[in-house]
């Protein structure tokens, strides 16, 4: 198995040219040597890229954990908030500034736990924003408790019994908020983690990607080899444009489907302030 | 304050007669229940006061309840001098619904009236007829109201507008002016409305003047202009979108819901934009983020909303993002009372932060500061990129007033710190400066980068946990609080500049401790009071002066705990004399009178 | 159309025989005369007298909203809590007590907005509470604002150009949860409700019933009868045992379904507690 | 306190040699980085002094870092006499990672030595060689870490242990104690890992008993049991275990999460639960809902968490519910420093309530006081039906040290007050009584109903918004607050009582001023201190007397703004000497004695 390690970032970093937002600035990652999350780090770094995406015009946005260190290793504009609120402060970043890219990277606590209350409301009024979602099923940054989507039955260190909570899933959870883009993708496929952010972040609308990203250092339950045993590429005939059917394959736990889920075109939330702006400009109370 | 003139405001055609009582100033209650039109007869006083020039105030008093038979009343003060507070007492009580008005026939001042719908004797058990209640002291004007509104519109509906009629015969006020407040309400309805309104209006006007001679007058000064009216929650939206706010998120919350909504109304014709998000903790981040990207923005809530904004605001002072946070008091603790006014907020206001958390913290005193005041507020935060906490409450925001709104002044007071171009190269967004505010760079402008976080940092912004940097941030953001000392309205001194009694108060209680204070002046006793909207900074040598120049310190204020004075013992050493006043209520401007003069006995003695 | 209003709880009071929940104490409901959500209380009143639950061992719980006050007109012990979270107290009573029988109720705005994040943990932990969600679209207790359920487009006092969010679907919402059971109802069906939340109360593990449930005072578009325009009851050969079904029905917008959309049995949470404690009897650590 | 004898730790077979210098206290520094098992050399050499009833302290510093290069270092410091601090600098640095460790030779006092692993000369660059920057008066004592540890275990891993055997032998600490602690630590993973381990060991005494003679040695007492060790956390969570917790519910957060685990492992023992629910508002609503169904209940956060709790916990005063959140501070504001230490967060705590919202705060400052402290946390919240603030703090829960754990006492201290058998049939949730508490019925329980509500409400518990309602009712609540003072442990006054200068502090801080009033007295200042766990409500007669007794008053914390000296300026209106010490590591007893002297040098002049 070729874990991707920070040498794979560095490489990255070499290959960079400058201006560019896939080179991250003075801090290198600060994430374990394996650890799932450089892979939709460097899907953002090439994403940013092959979009050319001016850096002065990219914010990325997270919330706190491991995951939640992600603005930092890019260049741009970032905002690293707090547990949970990436959310909320993107869509204030997004409705203030609209021309704006705008990326929330944030862990499976931190957006189905603390943050599960803010997901619902970005995706259901198709803020155009990209939210990636770093699902290690564990909390990494304080060291290994249960998260709500933790299989049932996993000890960690908050569950020594085992996990008595059946887990959430958040690719269905995005469908189900109304999400116009949603896709699964496994931290170990780099390239199609590429190419996923990259069609999240050219999608207009609320774009999500979850990201099978096991955590090495704590979780010994959800692994590269235990997702790598039940994960298969949604079938060649998939077409993600039907919300019940996106559901049924999302919720489908053996296997577990990569790849884009659902996709649709909607107007986005700033569409519709313009809508009311063209209708106030004809008004006379203007 | 120019002595009152002689001048009436009755109709030139009647003259003023010798046996008209005169009053410096009325107060009228209207008390009803859900459906007796008791906020229409306040909104149609106070309009045709307002028109006439008058200084006025409204207060409302809603049930608990959302509909149903809760009682509600509305009282208009008005005065041709200025009207500080809701005064004590009312001068007139229209009863609309008898029975639930009995409790507050014990308001009514001796010389007062009350005017109650009139029925046949033994209609009602004596217990509930509020004639049967109106003592020797107090004129009794039964009107019979039904019978009346039945003539003029066909229904029951109209009592209200009857009772109108005769209150502006009772008390000599113009005509003209009642029936085109009734032309403004009804008027857009249909003409019919109009009409039969006019007609019930006039069926009680008549009625007084048939059977009742006596009658009152207002004393009035002599040049009076039409004035607008606003309430605190008016006056503070639009002083915001007055000046350049261009974002605002919230979440409905008793009594600040109404700046949401009329942000709501005018943003967009402005590009600007309103957004009703999923709670307080999702609407402090949305203005964070919008501030962040370079928009003015805000928020309102009460005390609820404001504790749950209390992570966030600990990241804004971290992070050095300004925000604006509007908390429109209401009684406390937890849901409280969501309908009834208290000053309780503002420990959570100054120290509801983890860690050493430094945030302004804003009080205006009246309708003009709630307009004037959020407006500096706006400035201060994007400045000194920090959280502004904006105490208003209930009384304050709910309460209408005449007021007189300041053209726009200082534009540019306080202005965003830009980098030089020549910084760039090394652009640190934390640089530490003597002001300890950093130039600023936003999103999508050229030069530099940088990760904001809610981590300890370094000037560049990367987390660090060493002990010196620790301490030169936290000195950086203690700094700012200082600094922006250049910025702040100087603390006024108000009353007799010489007396050695000094009162401190803050917020919407200020009314009614100068109205106390003129009281206490009427019998003899000398005091001022320094009134500052700036909770935290202060301008601490005036706080220092003040009380070097006092022998005695007052501080009023509606909470129990006395959170202000606590603040002040602290601060500046001071004992003050601690009036902790219950909340519900407006406070009573003779319970300060009577402390001033009870504090002068006790210094005399 | 024949509007359930206070007469018909003073009629069910008069009714009542003592010491059953469905007598509610000295407090009358304070709710405008038509309001929705008198048909859940009267759902309520009967519901604990089928299923003989004295009223010392009910527990009502709510959050803040007109609905919220619920546990006042009832018999039993109340915990009138704060917005949103009704839920995570109800959490607390279930696990310290699970012999009570816990009944949460909240509105739209509580349970959907503030309290949005605790509700997928108690449906997804299966444990055994019943919550009613009463529905009206709006914010009725601060008179009239949009709620994340109203109707894209619907003016409200908050949104004078119109609501230009999408509305969530509660019903969805609880499937997606993981809810062990779920009912959709319409305030004006008097006798299902009844049925409904006896059912949901009866039923062991996360029941939830979404009570469509008007605002006859502030909400002008989503109204008695709008919503009899667009309900039906469930098709007469429908079986609530296949999830993806379930959400299929549950998110369609003509008609909308009422009636039973979903049940299974499940382990509770307290269930799992159980046999974590037998596992401890039998372990020499105990 | 004794004086310390001269028996010495020395094994008997090697008599102690004149040559040896005399150690009155030890202090032990590693430093190293991942992998270099800093953590475990402290806990062997922790668990060794304690076996030998040793009196110690541990203090772990880790890099923010999640994993990777971050520096950690563990110290532990260790006498016959009782260790109230971790002191001002160390005895021995023992450098595991050379270049990492060469800025912690400033912390090694004069006389001092350091374990630093030599090589070849030349392998290094002189700027990273640990060796190159001890200066003349610290003992270098090199050691081939590297070579003999390969020696021992064949790898590079090891290195720590190795050192451990030099440290031994040059402190003439005995032998089998450090053997006992390696078969316990390594005994259980395999009879492999216990040989290589005790080889490594005996390779590095052995190296230095051929290398060194000089040696230290250290004064002891005469009667040595072996010790139990608890850090702050551990002390905590089975204090709580052993109170009749049953239920705990929270959110995972540095440096508090310990807590949590520790009950989700024990509680299921005894048929409690824990759970791990999605966000602090979740933690306090589970805890608050299982307190209400009659069951002991918890929760524990830092000050992010806690601060997300503010509302709730106005829910708690307003509704009565009784509730125990215990805050492990660390450095803010905002995510702030989460591996550092402060005493942050006590205006939260106090104040962060929105309207009149009194709770108790309070903070323990030994080990000790987390098992008993959070014992008389559970009874207060449960006898007075109110939420408790326990602030505890990261240097405080994650300290290791010996201590006593006291047996079970005062079992029925608090308890619920029932209602009698003849107060049922007008059961009132909230009767007004004395002491302000009502006697309470909980679900199941026959004989009456209510509904709980943050509403304002009447003694039944409805909802009413009447002045005179929430007078009576604020007041009960207030109330409470004073009847508590039967049941709290009286403030004592520790060190000199005859002293003029009286110090007032809090939480963990007290260990260090009490070595520094210690010191001090050494220079011949004599000081007091007064010890209080309860920060709110207090014994407020102990405070007065305290300070009439004291000519000046010096209040010592570890933060920025002097939140203490606030609270006491306000409440007792002293003026203070404030001690705000910058935060991130432990307080320096050296400063707290500088400062004692300067007092009264100010005093005397
Ligand atoms: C309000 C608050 N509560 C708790 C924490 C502690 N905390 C930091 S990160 C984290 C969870 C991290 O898990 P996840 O979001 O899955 O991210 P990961 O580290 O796994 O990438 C927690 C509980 C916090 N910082 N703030
Ligand atoms: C933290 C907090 N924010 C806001 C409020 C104000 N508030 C009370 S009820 C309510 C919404 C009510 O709507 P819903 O939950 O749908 O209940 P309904 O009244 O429609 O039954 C709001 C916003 C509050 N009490 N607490
Ligand atoms: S602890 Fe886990 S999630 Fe965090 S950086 Fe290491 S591998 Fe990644
Ligand atoms: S306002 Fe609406 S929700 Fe509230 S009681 Fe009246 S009808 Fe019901
Ligand atoms: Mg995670
Ligand atoms: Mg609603």
């Amino acid at each position: 198995m070729s874990l991707l390690t920070k040498r794979h970032v560095i490489e990255g970093l070499q290959r960079a040219k400058t201006n560019k937002a896939q080179q991250h600035r003075d801090v290198l990652p600060t994430w374990c040597p394996g650890c799932g999350h450089f892979t939709p780090l460097q899907g953002v770094y090439e994403a940013t890229e092959r979009l050319n995406i001016h850096p002065k015009n990219l914010v990325l946005v997270s919330g706190i954990g491991c995951s939640g260190r992600f603005p930092f290793f890019v260049k741009g504009f970032g905002f690293h908030s707090l547990h949970g609120r990436g959310i909320p402060v993107a869509t204030g970043i997004k409705i203030a500034r609209p021309e704006l890219t705008v990326v929330v990277a944030g862990g499976d606590g931190d957006g189905v736990g603390i943050g599960g209350g803010h997901f619902p409301h970005a995706a259901r009024n198709n803020i155009d924003i990209t939210y990636l979602l770093l699902d290690n099923s564990i909390y990494g940054l304080t060291k290994g408790q249960v998260s709500p989507t933790s299989p049932f039955g996993m000890i960690s260190a908050t569950t020594p019994y085992g996990n008595i909570g059946y887990p959430l899933n958040p690719s269905t959870l995005a469908l189900t908020y109304g999400a116009t883009f949603v896709a699964r993708v496994f931290s170990r496929d780099r390239d199609e983690c590429t190419e996923m952010v990259t069609q999240a972040i050219a999608h207009k609308g609320f774009s999500f990607v979850h990201v099978l990203s096991p955590c090495v250092e704590f979780n010994k339950f959800v692994t590269y080899g235990s997702i790598r045993e039940t994960i298969a590429p949604l079938p060649s005939d998939y077409v993600p444009d039907d919300h019940v059917h996106a559901i049924q394959y999302a919720e489908s736990a053996s296997p577990v489907y990569h790849g884009v889920l659902f996709k649709t075109a909607k107007p986005t939330y700033s569409d519709h302030m313009q809508t009311v702006f063209e209708k106030m400009k004809g008004s006379p109370t203007n | 304050m120019k002595p009152p003139s002689s001048t009436s405001l009755a109709s030139p055609s009647k003259p003023a007669g010798g046996t008209k009582a005169k009053r410096r100033d009325i107060s009228v209650r209207f008390c009803g229940i859900a459906g007796d039109g008791v906020v229409t007869c306040g909104r149609i006083l106070a309009g045709a006061c307002a028109s006439l020039g008058l200084d006025l105030m409204v207060n409302d008093i809603f049930s608990a309840e959302i509909r149903g038979k809760g009682k509600s009343t509305t009282t208009v003060r008005f005065s041709s001098r200025i009207v500080h507070s809701m005064g004590d007492g009312v001068e007139v009580l229209v009863g609309l619904a008898g029975k639930e008005s009995i409790e507050e026939i014990k308001d009514v001042r001796p010389g007062g009236c009350v005017i109650y719908g009139s029925s046949i004797p033994g209609d009602l058990p004596e217990d509930d007829s509020l004639a049967a209640h109106v003592p020797p002291n107090i004129h009794g004007f039964g009107v019979p109201l039904r019978k009346l509104a039945n003539q003029a519109t066909g229904s029951n509906q109209g009592k209200n507008i009857v009772a109108m009629g005769a209150l502006c015969y009772l008390y000599s006020l113009p005509q003209e002016a009642f029936i085109e407040q009734l032309r403004k309400n009804f008027g857009r309805k249909s003409s019919r409305a109009l009409e039969v309104n006019i007609k019930a209006f006039t069926l009680g006007f008549e009625y007084c003047k048939e059977h009742y001679p006596l009658s009152f007058e207002l004393e009035v000064l002599d040049t009076l202009e039409p004035r607008p009216l606003y309430t605190g929650n008016d006056a503070l939206a639009h002083g915001a979108l007055d000046w350049g706010l261009k974002f605002f998120a919230g979440y409905p919350i008793t009594p600040a819901t109404k700046i949401m909504e009329i942000c709501a109304k005018e943003l967009p014709k402005n590009g600007g934009w309103t957004i009703q998000v999923e709670d307080e903790i999702a609407a402090i981040s949305n203005v964070m983020g919008a501030f962040f990207a370079g928009k003015r923005a805000m928020t309102s809530t009460a005390g609820p909303g404001l504790s749950l904004m209390s992570e966030m605001i600990g990241l804004a002072v971290m992070a050095e993002i300004p925000a604006v946070i509007v908390d429109v008091q209401r009684g406390g603790p937890a849901t409280g009372m969501p309908t009834k006014v208290e000053q309780g907020d503002l420990n959570i206001a100054l120290y509801g932060g983890a860690g050493d958390c430094p945030r302004v913290v804003m009080a205006p005193s009246t309708v003009r500061e709630c307009y004037t005041g959020i407006q500096l507020a706006l400035d201060l935060a994007e400045k000194y990129q920090t959280p502004v906490i904006f105490l208003s409450d209930l009384f304050l925001g709910q309460r209408m007033v005449t007021t007189s709104i300041p053209k726009r002044v200082e534009r540019d007071r306080c202005t965003r710190k830009k980098p030089f171009p020549g910084e760039l190269g090394t652009y640190e967004r934390f640089k530490i400066t003597e002001d300890g505010v950093s130039p600023l760079l936003i999103p999508g402008e050229e030069g530099g980068f940088y990760t904001i976080t809610g981590l300890e940092h370094t000037p560049s912004g990367n987390p660090n946990f060493e002990s010196n940097v620790h301490s030169m941030m936290t000195e950086k953001r203690y700094r700012k609080m200082k600094a922006m000392c250049v910025d702040l309205p100087p603390a006024d001194v108000l009353g007799d500049k010489d007396a050695l009694i000094g009162i401190v108060t803050w917020g919407s209680t200020l009314g009614s401790v100068v109205e106390g204070m003129e009281l206490a002046r009427e019998q003899g006793v000398k005091s001022k009071v320094l009134k500052s909207i700036m909770i935290n900074p202060q301008h601490e040598d005036s706080f220092r002066e003040f009380f070097a120049s006092s022998a005695r310190i007052i501080v009023p204020e509606v909470n129990y705990e006395g959170q202000y004075a606590a603040l002040l013992k602290s601060r500046y050493g001071i004992q003050p004399v601690e009036m902790h006043i219950s909340a519900v209520d407006p406070v009573s401007p003779a319970k300060i009178a009577n402390r001033i003069i009870e504090v002068q006995d006790e210094l005399t003695h």
